[in-house]
């Protein structure tokens, strides 16, 4: 459908739906990439002036990625709950901005309404939403899941404690664990980036993490970030997987192009079910996502990257997941250029995901060919915590040595909790109470002698 | 690094593992200020970004890397990929992933006959001092093994500012049944010489990364030459056997920590002779 | 702007206030959705951004302006300051405040013997348009006063790329006693087009902005020609008494305010014809 | 004093200490157009780690201005507080961030050292802070003032409320001051910028604004912000002045350049003060500043612009302000590019002045002519809430159609209080309340009927 926008003596023309949106969205790397971008300021506001007037049924209608060509708009369509839908079916993109911010949109409210949105609206309205209203909607979302522990409550935020190493090294990695923890991070997952592709190397990296949680019984679960079907094959080894995890995409190309689809993504969340690990509950799907990817695999189909970026939640949603990750500085300024466009997308991607009911977290990141620095990220990490973020990464010293980034160190978890109030998982909260690592907010100066023998068991 | 030259402060709380530190370069152990990063800490944080940021945007140079590359005994290409200079490169990757015109037409010109079993690419990525330390010596661990079994092997192929996928095109090019590609990955703080190796059965334009296997961390402080190489061999061996890609699982980690024992024991980093058996 | 192409939606708030919006152009009693703002309202700022950002970027259209100031019966001179474009302006204030080398010698040359008592600069500043639209018809609200006084007048000087402070030096080359500076001030988001005056009394080069008064806001939403003329003349006749600057305080209002009735009674904006007594 | 540092096999060498501040900044637009800034980034790292290693106690000695030839440069060194320093008198200036960023340094112990502080120290420490550091630390700073209601109570913040227009319409400027106060905001000031410098108009806006506040007993203090020398006149003349303004710089040419000096403010301080109009207490001045200023009147002195900032804090510090304002973005994109830099200015500035024991609040704006737009404000906006900045300003729509800039809107001041929890003054919390427009913390909807009878009142 052709939509048009005249302001003055000027009428501005989008093609279709995906043009539509790609005009609106603010100017990024990847988009300007890709040539999608409005040409000029002027047009992204006629772009968006013609999508607050778009009525919200109409994305059930136009598709920006053919149904018959691509499983993830099949799982949209098929997946759509137009009984939760009702409500809004009335509403423009335009109304639905104005809804979202109002009273009306609480907390509740919001988590019913979920299943009844599709990325493609939800990537639309925040089109129209600036850096505030992202914040503002994204908090009133609450998405609670559990495993171990409970993540996503109110006035919580987790970190994913991340020890990687270059050659995958026991002591190393353990080292970088212990860290963490003496900094009170890893209430999220303990998940570690493998080196290697070896299901041999996965399997020691899998057994070691579950040694230390079983022997200082901490209440928390852990993850070995290879390819699901490395995991899938070591679930049959009988090695001891908590979480699942797999990157996703938001067509079915680009998964393709992680060589990964929709079945194996279920066979692999069936398997882990079938173990019964969680204590307190069976969300255990862990996924990454990150605005870049589609157009990096050359499977974007025209589709500007953050309204590919949101269709990879509806792929996430689909496997009711513990954790959602937007790896937003990661994949590189080709697609972010500098820290201004990874701050505007990661307040999007996770604003977009809480809308569609996902526990996003946030790796709040940037990689050393991007204008970008230390200072950006305090600002995006201050901004994630006011937003509610449901947890974010923890690294030794903010510097992954494995995997050549830069993302968020264990104080500056500590600083986020300092300033916002912002608690730990109430169990994992417990643990390190137990530990005396804590006098249950603040970390205990000094303290953790007896978790300093974990060095030992390593 | 220069953390020498600043005073310990009283306000800072130190960290009882400190011992620790000997088993990662992780940035462990940092102590606190409040809550927040010492100021030592934060300086040599600073000075190490200063510093990668340098690296990305160095130039990988040619005659330097052809001379390391001349015991190697195989014939030298040049090519450059249709991105101009580091500033487009950084920019358009789609560019860093096509051969130049005339990078092309060259390489036509000195496709083998008939093609070949294996095409080595080395290709500056973002990090040239990557591919400039560890490539030449991750080959000298690897080839004696290659030549044994008898793989024929096509020209070197030293590519600037390239992706990783620009070894399809210059797989296919010169008739590549398997194509390594030698790159250097992105810049960190502590590593900004890493070293990746992608492998790809049949190169041709147009394939995914789901069709590639991946060997990572390759330099002093994470993977070593002869792991490197034994892993490479093990998966060129078996891609040769059942194609590249998501579906071939890296399965030389039990051969592997025996010879990671063996490192450990005698072998200095590099140093020895190839240990492929 | 284009709030009538918006629906309105249940979920906004109104104000109660909104007959208040008749008495100012300021954006009041936009209501709210939660606390923030409509839809509507976000989008019609920002395409009023996206045009104020285009004012900035415009370029004063020399052969319309002199034009415009045919009638006035006053020689026209070009001058350029020091910075060569656009982008060289915006980040360098200090080329904008210096005459570039020919434009100097150009002025020079056409200095009158003696020098005169005032000399009118018109620049473009920060917003070409304002000079552009208001900047005549000011003038023409001014000149027959002055002339009726006896002022002595030197050529109208446009100048590019213009400052403040470049007044100081055309003043001092064209021997000005009086410098009168109309500048295009950065342009708001309601008003891309408001001029400022700025008066500085023995203008020379290296005068601070203590030196100078200012009128500020001339443009149809702000302070109507013949009362921005009248002021000016009042501190024109002053500032020749005692100086210009910071001292000098403006005391035509009680004068000014009977002028304004004036206007709301009968004078159209602009429209009749001088009334400066 | 040569100040050196030696990098592997490079050797970095800073003439004085003014060169040595200079490089360790942050990069600006300002610094770059003085030709101040630090070649490479290695030279700016190796300025900062040079000014880690130099004791504060040298600041006492080798000054960036001239004692002799600058009066603001006599006013630091002979207003210094050699007793509230003794205590830091052994640190150097990364031992500074170390012991400012600790448990050592709480509230009450922060504002005892604060006198012996000098601008030069205190922008010395802040070139060695991240973005999280100067918020950690202005947070744990607090700066209570009072004239009406009583200013910088923890957890609550500020508006001033500014009606302009373009011609000082009392209808307009009533109608904008109706609109601020319905949506809650003026507890700081309402303050108006006239357009016009004549006495005359300027007393009309002076009864104005009184007349409105005994009419509905509103608990809030005024301003025309006019020349000193002209609120100076006014008050002689017997006008309601409650505040008196005026912009001040950081070096008597810059001052000179505004057409002020020291003694012209203590005049106007001791007028006002003998005015006695203060209910709750006797601060009366409202100080506004701004990086660029200096350098802008060419009176810098080859000092880099935060530094001249900070020292325009000792101006102001010495009248013991109720209000000083930043005014960030509103210099230009001259003195700070973008919005990334203009965020970065405002959290040196509102952290130093609060290390200087200042009422800090911020002008959270930008000019057509920066690269800057509303989503850099959201963000800077949220930063400084958790900062805790004293206050910020409040115009219509964000709009100010007199000044041609953006500054933050009344309902960015709502979206702030919404996420952090902040409330008002407590004495204009309570006017809300009795005049039916808030709940105590929240604005009730579509009240205000009294209020409106204020229009007609203009
Ligand atoms: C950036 C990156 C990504 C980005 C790539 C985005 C992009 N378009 O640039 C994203 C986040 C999408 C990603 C995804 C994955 N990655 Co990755 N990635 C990296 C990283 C950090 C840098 C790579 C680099 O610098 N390349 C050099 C530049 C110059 O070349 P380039 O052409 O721009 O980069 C291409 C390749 O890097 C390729 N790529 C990226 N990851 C992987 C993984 C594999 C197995 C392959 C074959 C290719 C590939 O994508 C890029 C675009 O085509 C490396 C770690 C490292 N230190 O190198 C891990 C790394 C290569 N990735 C890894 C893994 C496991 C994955 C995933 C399989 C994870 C998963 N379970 O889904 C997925 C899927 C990859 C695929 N088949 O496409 C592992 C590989 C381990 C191994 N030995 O096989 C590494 C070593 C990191 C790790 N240890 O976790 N990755
Ligand atoms: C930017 C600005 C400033 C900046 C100037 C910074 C800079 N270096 O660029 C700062 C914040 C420092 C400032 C300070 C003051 N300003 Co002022 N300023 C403005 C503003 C918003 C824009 C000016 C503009 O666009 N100029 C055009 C560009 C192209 O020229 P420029 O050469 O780059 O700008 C120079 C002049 O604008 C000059 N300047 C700025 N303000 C003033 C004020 C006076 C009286 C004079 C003579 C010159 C002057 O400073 C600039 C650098 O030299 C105007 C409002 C408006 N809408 O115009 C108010 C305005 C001109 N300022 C005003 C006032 C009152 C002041 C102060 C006197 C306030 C005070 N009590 O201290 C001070 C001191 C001014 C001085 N003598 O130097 C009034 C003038 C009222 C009048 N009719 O006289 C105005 C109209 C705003 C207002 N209503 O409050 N100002």
């Amino acid at each position: 459908m052709v939509h048009v926008t005249t302001l003055g003596s000027r009428r501005y023309r989008f093609a279709d739906l995906k043009t539509l949106l790609a005009k609106a969205t603010p100017s990024r790397a990847g988009d300007r990439l890709a040539g999608l971008v409005a040409a000029s300021a002027e047009e992204r506001v006629a772009a968006q002036m013609a999508l607050a007037e778009l009525p919200l049924r109409h994305f059930l209608s136009e598709l920006v990625v053919p149904y018959e060509t691509d499983e993830v708009s099949r799982l949209i369509v098929d997946s759509h709950d137009a009984q939760a839908f009702a409500p809004l079916a009335h509403l423009t993109v335009g109304d639905f901005r104005d809804w979202l911010l109002s009273g009306q949109a609480d907390s509740v409210t919001l988590a019913a309404v979920a299943p009844g949105l599709t990325p493609e609206m939800v990537a639309a309205v925040s089109k129209l939403m600036r850096n505030q209203d992202l914040v503002l909607v994204a908090r009133k979302c609450q998405v609670v899941t559990r495993f171990r522990n409970t993540q996503g409550l109110p006035g919580r935020m987790g970190v994913r404690l991340q020890p990687n190493h270059p050659t995958d090294d026991a002591r190393g990695i353990a080292a970088a664990l212990l860290d963490g923890l003496m900094y009170g991070a890893g209430d999220a997952v303990v998940g570690i980036n493998p080196a290697s592709d070896s299901p041999d190397d996965i399997a020691r990296l899998l057994h070691l993490l579950d040694g230390v949680r079983q022997r200082y019984a901490i209440p928390m679960q852990s993850c070995v970030l290879t390819h699901v079907t490395t995991t899938l094959e070591l679930i049959r080894r009988g090695c001891p997987v908590d979480l699942v995890f797999q990157s996703v995409a938001g067509t079915e190309a680009a998964n393709a192009g992680f060589g990964i689809n929709l079945a194996m993504l279920g066979e692999a969340h069936e398997a882990a079910l079938a173990l019964g690990r969680g204590s307190v509950g069976d969300n255990l799907m862990y996924f990454e996502t990150g605005q870049g990817s589609a157009l990096s695999a050359g499977a974007h189909h025209g589709v500007d990257q953050q309204t590919c970026e949101v269709r990879a939640y509806a792929v996430a949603r689909h496997f009711r997941p513990l954790l959602v990750n937007t790896v937003v500085g990661f994949i590189g300024p080709e697609y972010l250029y500098d820290g201004r466009e990874i701050i505007r997308a990661a307040l999007e991607d996770h604003c977009c995901g809480k809308l569609l009911g996902l526990p996003m977290g946030c790796d709040i990141c940037y990689t050393n060919h991007a204008e970008a620095d230390q200072n950006d990220m305090d600002t995006l990490l201050t901004l994630l915590g006011v937003a509610g973020v449901n947890f974010i990464i923890g690294v030794p010293g903010a510097d992954d040595i494995m995997l050549g980034y830069q993302s968020t160190s264990f104080h500056d978890a500590l600083y986020l909790r300092e300033v916002l109030g912002l608690r730990r998982a109430p169990e994992f909260e417990d643990w390190l109470q137990s530990m005396a690592l804590s006098d249950g907010q603040r970390l205990l100066p000094g303290a953790g002698s007896t978790l300093l023998r974990l060095a030992e068991a390593a | 690094m220069k953390q020498d030259i600043l005073r310990l402060c009283t306000a800072v709380a130190e960290d009882a593992w400190s011992a620790e530190r000997q088993h990662t370069v992780a940035r462990i152990a940092l102590g606190r200020s409040g809550v927040s990063l010492p100021t030592r800490q934060t300086l040599s944080f600073a000075l190490d970004h200063a510093r990668a940021r340098d690296a990305v945007h160095g130039e990988l140079d040619m005659p330097a890397l052809a001379r390391a590359l001349a015991g190697l005994g195989l014939p030298l290409l040049q090519v450059h990929s249709a991105a101009p200079d580091r500033a487009c490169y950084l920019q358009r990757p789609d560019l860093g992933r096509k051969l130049s015109a005339s990078s092309r037409s060259a390489l036509l010109a000195a496709a083998p006959a008939g093609g070949c079993d294996v095409v080595f690419v080395l290709g500056d990525g973002l990090s040239a001092r990557a591919v400039a330390s560890h490539a030449p010596r991750l080959l000298e661990a690897l080839l004696p093994a290659l030549r044994r079994e008898g793989w024929s092997l096509g020209p070197l192929v030293l590519a600037s500012q390239a992706r990783v996928a620009l070894g399809d095109e210059v797989g296919a090019v010169l008739g590549a049944r398997m194509l390594v590609m030698l790159i250097g990955e992105r810049p960190g703080l502590s590593s900004p010489d890493s070293l990746g190796v992608y492998l790809t059965a049949a190169p041709r334009v147009g394939l995914s990364d789901a069709a590639r296997n991946c060997i990572s961390n390759v330099r002093p402080d994470g993977l070593s030459y002869p792991l490197a190489a034994y892993k490479l061999m093990w998966l060129l061996r078996a891609a040769r056997r059942d194609g590249s890609g998501v579906a071939l699982k890296d399965g030389s980690a039990a051969e592997a920590a025996y010879l990671a024992l063996q490192a450990v024991v005698g072998v200095q980093q590099g140093a020895g002779k190839p240990v492929i058996s």
